[in-house]
C-alpha cells in the first residue's frame, strides 16, 4: 500500500474529494497546513509598520491506497488539484507497511 | 437654561443619543460574526466608516438639510445652520438644547448607511464604499429624514408634518431606505464567487449575538428616545419595544422549527432584529398587545422572507432586504392597523375604528421611500461601478477582502503566532514600504 | 403629565431598565465564555431565550400576577392587568409612568430563570429548557417577586411590606431564587459526561470578562435603578455597589492566591459578580464602608463555596449555586448586621445598635425562598424530565449540543472554512431538508 | 431632597458614572486584542484589578485627597472624607448627591492607572502591578486630579482652580498623566523579547474593535457628564466629542493610506480613540467646527507619533504615549488656539482673539503634569523594580505571561479540547496542589 | 525504527496516551485534523439553508518506535483507541531511515 | 528522494526557515502540533480545581529533498532548531517514491 500526500490550495478540496470519490476512494484525512515556497505571501500592516506573512494557507491530505491504484489516483488527485497558477502545491507518495482499520482490526488493503 | 427646558428630558436624549451610537459598532459585530473570517474587518470598518463620514458631514451641512427650516415645500432643510452656525449652546428644540437633538439625529444618519453594507459583504471596495456613503447620505438620508422627521406645524417635511405618515422612530427613514439601497447596491455589485454553492457560515455566532444584544441595547434610545423627553410616551415605546422583539424572536425561531427542525442562534439574534425594526415606526402608536402581535407576524414573515434571496437569485448577503426593508415595511404598514389612537398620536388604524385612511398614508410612505431609495441607490452604485469601480476583482475576493483591502488578518489565535510571519528589520524606523507582494495568496 | 411626575426619575429608571436588559446578554457571554466550544451557542440562547419567552408572559399576565394589588394575604397580584390592561401611558407608578416602572421590573424577571441554566450547561433539551422557564417564571418568579418587591402600605408582598425582610434589589427574589433552582435542576439531571475527570475549561475567558463587564455596568441599573427615582438613595445604592464589587473582586483573587498560587482571570470575573450579587440586597441600607465589608466576606467565601460542588457530588457546571444562593444569603443576611438605619431604611443591623430582630428577618426571608423555590424547582424538573425528557443523549452531549440541538456551530475560523464542508445545491429554493445525518459526530 | 437638587442632572450624573465604568472594560478589550495570543489574559486582568484596588483606596482615603477641602495651597485635599466619613445620603454637590458626583470621580481614577497597562503588555509581574497602580494612584493621581477637578472659588486646585489652566474632563490629569507614566515604566521594564523583530500581530482586532466601541460610548459619559449636569454645556460637549472622534478616526486612516497604502482596522480604532483624548480637555471650550479641527489633527499627528518608538527605541508595546501622551497634550495645547470664550468657559484662544494667555496657561499645565507624572513614576517603576521585582523572566514572557502568571490560557477552541489536557482526579476536592511543571513550555 | 500515525476519534486521546505511556512509549506527536469516511458528519442551517458539514475531527498521532516495538504497539494503539463505532479510524507504518534527537544530537533508537 | 519531518520549538521556525533557505532549499509545509514527551507541560486552575495540560505546542515541518542533499539538510535543520534544552524535538527521515508538482505535473527532483 502507499500513503499519497497532497498539499494542495485550500479552495481546491473540494474539487478533489469529487475527484476521489468518483475514483472510488472514499475516505481521507485533512489538516490545515502552511505552505512556503515560490509563490508570496503578503504584506500586512500594524501601527506604523508593515510584516511581510510569508506562510500561505494549505490544505494537507493524506490518502491511504492499495500500490495497484497509486499510480492513477496521483494523476486524478493532480488533476482535481490544479490550478495552474504558481503555489499549487506538490503531491508525494511513500510505501507503507501495515494499515489497520481501527473499528475491525482488519489488516491490509481491507483495512481501506 | 431658557423656559421650558427639562434637565430629566435632556439627561434622556444625551443618553439615548449615547445609546443610538452604540447600535453602529452593535450593527458592525451584528455582520462581522456573520461573514468568513477572511472578510471580517472590512465589515466592521464598513460600519464604523459612517461614524467618521457622516459625523463630518452633518456638522458641514446634514443637520442643516434635514432639520433646517424647510426650503422648499417639505422636500428639504435650508443651509441656515451650514457648519452648525447660529446653534448656541443653549438654544432648546422643544425642551431640550439643540445641540442634544443634533447629536441624537446625527446617530441616526450614521446607523443608516451602515445598515446597507450587509447587502455587499466581502466584495466592495474599501474606497469606494466611503464614497458611496457620503453621496448616499447627501442624496437620500438627509433629504428623507427631512420629509419623514422634520415637523414644523405643517410646515414642515412632505410625509410625516404635511401628509401624516406616522413614523416614530424610522421605519422608512432608516429601515426601508437602507433596506432598499441594499438591494440596490447588491444587484450592481453582482453576487459573491460561490453564492449558492459555498456555504459561507458565519464565522462567529457569539460576535453576531454580541452585535444583536448591543443592538437591542441601543434601540430603546433609538425608540424609547425618539419620544424626546422621558414621559408616558417614552416609556410606552420603551414597553413596546421590548414587546416586539421578544415576540419576533419566538415568532422567528417557530417557523425555523417548524421548516428546518432546530432553534438556531442566528435565528434567535435575527429574530430580535426584525422585531426591533417592525416595532420601530410603530412603538409611539400601537398597545403593548398590538406590539405583541406585530412582533410575531415580523419575526414570522421576516424568517421567511430571507430566502427570497435564493429564490429570486439575488446575493443581499446579510439580508438587509429580508429584515430590515420586508421589517420595516410590515412595521409601518400595521399602524394602519394597530394605531389604536391614544398612545403618541390621534390617528386610529383599521382595527381601532379608524378605517383604511391611514393605512393608505402608510402604504404611501412606504412606497415613496423604497422607490425613491432604491432608484438613486442604484444609479449611485452604477455611476462608482462605471468610475473608480465598486467591487473588487475575483482574485482579491477569494484571498480575502482584510487582506488586501486592510492588510490585516483578523485573528492570530496561533500560540506559534509570532513566528509564522517575519517582520522585516527595515519596517518602521525609515517607514519604506516593503516590496509589495507578487501575488495575491489563494 | 400628572402632578408628582418626575422627568429626572423617569429618565434614570428608563435607561436602568435598558441597562438591566443588558444584562441578560451580559450573563449569555459570562456563561458562554466558560462552556466548551461545543456547547456555546446553546448556552447563549438559554439566556436569550428568556428575553422572548418571559416578556411575552409579562405582558399576558406576569405584571399582573407580581404587581397586580394584592389577592391573597400577600402571596399573589390579582388578574387586574392581564394583557396589560388598565395601564395608561400616562398613569403614574411614584414619580414614574407605570410603563416604565412595568419595564424595570420586566428586566428582573427575565434575568431570573437565565441565571439557572449556568447550571445545567452542556445537557438540557432547548425545547424542555424553554418549557422550563415557562412554568418556573409562572410558579416561582412571579409570585416571589410579589412577595418580596410589591409594596402597598402593609398590604403588599408578604415578606417584603408585611413583615420587613429587607431586600433592595433582589437578593433573595433573583439571586437565592435562581441559585436554588439552579441546584434543583442540576440535580435532577445529573452529572455531565466527564465531570471530575475532564477539565472543561473555559473557551474563551476574553468572552467571560465580556460577560462580566457587562453584567457590573448594567448591574448600577439593578441596584441604583431600584431606588426607582435619581435620589441620594439612588447615588447611595450606585457607590456601594461599585465598592462591594471591587472589593469581592479583591477577596476572590487574595483567596484564590493564596490556594493556588495564581490571580486568575476567571477569579476576577468571578468574584465581582459574587460581590454585585451580594450588595444587590444590601445596597439601600449599608454605609459604604459596610459595602466593602460586604464585598470582601462575598469574594472570599464564594471563591471557596464553589468547590463544595466537587466535594459533595453536585454538577453545578458554572457555580450558579456558589455564587448566587451563597452571595445572595450572604449578602441577605449581613444586612442584619450592617443595616445603619441611615441610608434607605431605618432599621439597624447588630453593629449599629439594632439588635437580631432585622438579622431574624433576613434569615426568614432567605430560608423561606431558598426552600420554595428549590422544592418546586425540583418538581418541575422532574415532570418535565419524566414526560418529554429534559436532558439529551450521552451521544449529543459528547458530540455538542450545539451541533444536535441548534444545528450550528460556534465559530468557523479556518481560512479554508469554504471548503471544509459543502452545500448541497439543492438547499434553499426548495426548501427541502436535506438527508439527515446518519450517526452524530464523536 | 435638599434645595438646588435636580433629579435630572442627577440621572445624567449617575448614568454618565456607569458609561465611564465601561471604559475600563472597554480598554481591556482595547489591549486585550492587541497583544498576541499568550498574553490577552494578562491584559484583560491588569485593567480589571484597577476597579478592585482603586475603588476600595478611593473610599479609604482617594475621594478624601482629591476632593476633601483644600489643605496646602491647591496641592491636595484634607483628610476630613476619609472612609467616606461625613458624606451624607443627601448631602449635595451642586445640583446632585455627593455619592453620584464621588462615583463619578471614581471612575475617573480606575480608568487611569488602567491606560498606563498598555505601555509594558507582556511582561510585567501581575503584583508588581497591583502594587504599583495602588501606589500610583495615591501619590500621582490623586493629588493631580484635585490639582485639576477640584474647584472651590480660587480655594481650589492650583492648576486649575487657581491658575486658570482648563481641562474639561481630563486631558492632563488623565491622558497625559498615563501616557508618561507608560512612557517612564516601559522605560523601566524594557523591551519586550523580539521587539522590533518579531511582527508581534494583534490577536483579534474585532475585540479591538469592540474595545474602540465601548470606549467610545462611555466617553459621552466622561465628557458630557463632566458637565455635571444634562444641560447646553453637556450638550455641546457631547456633540464635540462626537465630531473630533469622528474626524481622527478619518485623520488617522487618511495618514495610514498615504503612508502604507491601506486603511487598516487598527487604525479606524486607534484614530478613533486619539480623537476621544484630544477633545477630552477642549470638549467644554470649543464650537463644533473647533472640534472638527481637533479631531483632524489629533487624528494625523497621532498616526505619525506612534512610529516614534521604533525610531527611538523605546517599547510601549501599546502606543500608550503615542496616542495618550501626545493626543492628551495637542488637545490641551489646541484649546490655547480655538477657545471660543463661548462655550463652557470665557477665556478666548489665539484665533478667537484672546492672545496666547490661554495657551501659556495650558503649556504649563501639560508641562507640570507631565514632568510630575514621568518623574515619580519612573521612580516608583524603579522601585518596585528593585525591591520585588518587575520584570518576568524571559522563559516566562517567551512561554507567554497568561501561563505562568495567571495559570491559565485565554481560548480553547478545539473541538478535541477535553482531550488536550488532563485534569488530575484529585484535583479539587482536596485542594491539593498538583506538582508544579518541571520547565516551562517554549 | 517505524514512524507509526494513527487517526482516531479525538475523546480516545487519553486512553490513547495512557496505553502507550504503560507500554513504555513516553513521547508522541499530536495534530488536530479532520476525517472523510464511511462515518457521515452533520447538518448544519443557516439563514434558511441546509448544509453537510461532512469532515469530522480526528486525532491524528505519530509515534517513532523501535522495529521491535512496532508490532506490539500497533496493538495497544488499536486497542486504546476503539470503540467499536464507525469512524474510529485508521493506523498504519511506514519505515524511518534516520531518526535525530535535536536536543543531543543522538541518531537512531537513542534518539526515541 | 526523502521526506524530512521535523517537530520543533516554535520560536525556532524562523531560523530553520532562513537555514534552509541558506542551504538552498526554498519549500516547506508547516503544520501547527502539539508534543508530548520528557518536556512537561504546565498547570492551570480553573474554578478551584487544577488541571495540568501536558501537550506542548510544538510546529511540525515538513520538506522534500533530494537524496543526495538528505543528509546535510538533517544537520542544517537540527543546527538551526537547536535550543539545548529538553523538548527541542525529533527530526526523521524517510524515502519517497514519487514527487509531483501540481502546477507543471513534472516528478521527482525537477518537482522540488
Ligand atoms: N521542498 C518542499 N518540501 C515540502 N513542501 C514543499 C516543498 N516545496 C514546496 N512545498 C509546498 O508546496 C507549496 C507550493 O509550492 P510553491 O513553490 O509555492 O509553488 P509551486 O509548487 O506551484 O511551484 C508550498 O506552499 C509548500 O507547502
Ligand atoms: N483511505 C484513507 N486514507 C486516509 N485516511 C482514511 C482513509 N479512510 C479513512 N480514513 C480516515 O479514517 C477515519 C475513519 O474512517 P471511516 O471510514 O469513517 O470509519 P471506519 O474506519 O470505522 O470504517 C476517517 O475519518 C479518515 O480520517
Ligand atoms: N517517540 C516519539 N514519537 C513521535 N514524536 C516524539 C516522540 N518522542 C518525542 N516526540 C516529539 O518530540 C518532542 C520533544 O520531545 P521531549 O521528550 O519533550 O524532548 P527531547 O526531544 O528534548 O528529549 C515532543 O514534544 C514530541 O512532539
Amino acid at each position: 500500500m502507499k500513503l499519497i500526500t497532497a498539499v494542495i490550495k485550500p479552495y481546491r478540496l473540494d474539487a478533489v474529494k469529487e475527484a476521489l470519490q468518483a475514483f472510488g476512494v472514499d475516505g481521507l484525512t485533512v489538516t490545515e497546513a502552511s505552505g512556503y515556497g515560490r509563490q508570496r505571501g503578503h504584506t500586512e500592516v500594524y501601527r506604523g509598520a508593515e510584516y511581510t506573512v510569508d506562510l500561505v494557507p494549505k490544505i494537507r491530505i493524506e490518502v491511504l491506497v492499495e500500490d495497484a491504484d497509486a499510480d492513477q489516483l496521483l494523476d486524478v488527485l493532480v488533476k482535481a488539484a490544479w490550478t495552474g497558477k504558481i503555489g499549487d502545491g506538490k503531491v508525494w507518495s511513500v510505501p507503507v507497511e501495515t494499515v489497520i482499520r481501527v473499528r475491525t482490526g482488519e489488516r491490509g488493503p481491507d483495512a481501506l | 437654561m431658557p423656559d421650558g427646558f427639562s434637565a430629566g428630558d435632556t439627561a434622556f436624549v444625551l443618553i439615548s443619543a449615547a445609546l443610538v451610537m452604540l447600535m453602529t459598532p452593535g450593527l458592525a459585530f451584528f455582520y462581522g460574526g456573520m461573514v468568513r473570517v477572511k472578510s471580517v474587518l472590512n465589515m466592521l470598518v464598513m460600519s464604523f466608516i459612517a461614524l467618521g463620514i457622516v459625523t463630518v458631514l452633518w456638522v458641514l451641512y446634514g443637520y442643516s438639510l434635514s432639520f433646517g427650516t424647510d426650503a422648499f415645500h417639505g422636500l428639504i432643510g435650508n443651509l441656515d445652520h451650514v457648519g452648525m452656525r447660529g446653534i448656541g449652546m443653549n438654544d432648546l428644540a422643544g425642551s431640550i438644547p439643540v445641540t442634544a437633538f443634533s447629536a441624537f439625529q446625527l446617530m441616526f444618519a450614521v446607523i443608516t448607511p451602515a445598515l446597507i453594507s450587509g447587502a455587499i459583504a466581502d466584495r466592495a471596495k474599501f474606497a469606494a464604499w466611503g464614497l458611496f456613503v457620503a453621496l448616499w447620505v447627501t442624496i437620500v438620508y438627509f433629504p428623507v429624514a427631512h420629509w419623514v422627521f422634520f415637523f414644523d406645524n405643517g410646515h414642515g417635511g412632505w410625509l410625516g408634518d404635511r401628509n401624516g405618515v406616522i413614523d416614530f422612530a424610522g421605519g422608512t427613514a432608516v429601515h426601508i431606505n437602507a433596506g432598499m439601497a441594499g438591494l440596490a447596491l447588491c444587484l450592481v455589485l453582482g453576487k459573491r464567487v460561490g453564492f449558492k454553492k459555498d456555504p459561507m457560515r458565519p464565522h462567529s455566532l457569539p460576535l453576531v449575538m454580541l452585535g444583536s444584544g448591543l443592538l437591542w441595547f441601543g434601540w430603546f434610545g433609538f425608540n424609547a428616545g425618539s419620544a424626546l423627553a422621558a414621559n408616558g410616551l417614552a416609556g410606552m415605546a420603551f414597553m413596546n419595544t421590548q414587546i416586539a422583539t421578544g415576540a419576533a424572536m419566538l415568532g422567528w425561531l417557530a417557523f425555523e422549527r417548524i421548516k428546518h427542525g432546530a432553534f438556531t442562534s442566528l435565528g434567535a439574534a435575527s429574530g430580535a432584529v426584525a422585531g426591533l425594526v417592525a416595532i420601530t415606526p410603530a412603538c409611539g402608536s400601537v398597545s403593548m398587545l398590538g406590539a405583541l402581535a406585530i412582533g410575531l407576524i415580523a419575526g414570522a414573515i421576516c424568517a421567511a422572507a430571507i430566502s427570497l434571496k435564493y429564490r429570486l437569485g439575488f446575493d443581499d448577503s446579510l439580508d438587509v432586504v429580508g429584515v430590515h426593508a420586508v421589517g420595516g415595511a410590515i412595521g409601518s404598514l400595521l399602524i394602519g392597523f394597530f394605531a389604536t389612537g391614544h398612545v403618541g398620536q390621534t390617528a386610529r388604524g383599521l382595527f381601532y375604528g379608524g378605517g383604511a385612511g391611514q393605512l393608505g398614508k402608510q402604504a404611501m410612505g412606504v412606497a415613496v421611500v423604497a422607490v425613491y431609495s432604491f432608484v438613486i441607490s442604484w444609479l449611485l452604485g452604477q455611476a462608482i461601478q462605471k468610475t473608480i469601480g465598486f467591487r473588487v476583482s475575483e482574485d482579491v475576493e477569494v484571498a480575502g477582502i482584510d487582506q488586501v483591502e486592510h492588510a490585516e488578518s483578523a485573528y492570530d489565535f496561533s500560540t506559534v503566532g509570532a513566528s509564522l510571519s517575519r517582520a522585516l528589520s527595515s519596517h518602521a524606523p525609515t517607514g519604506s514600504p516593503v516590496a509589495t507582494k507578487t501575488e495575491v495568496d489563494a
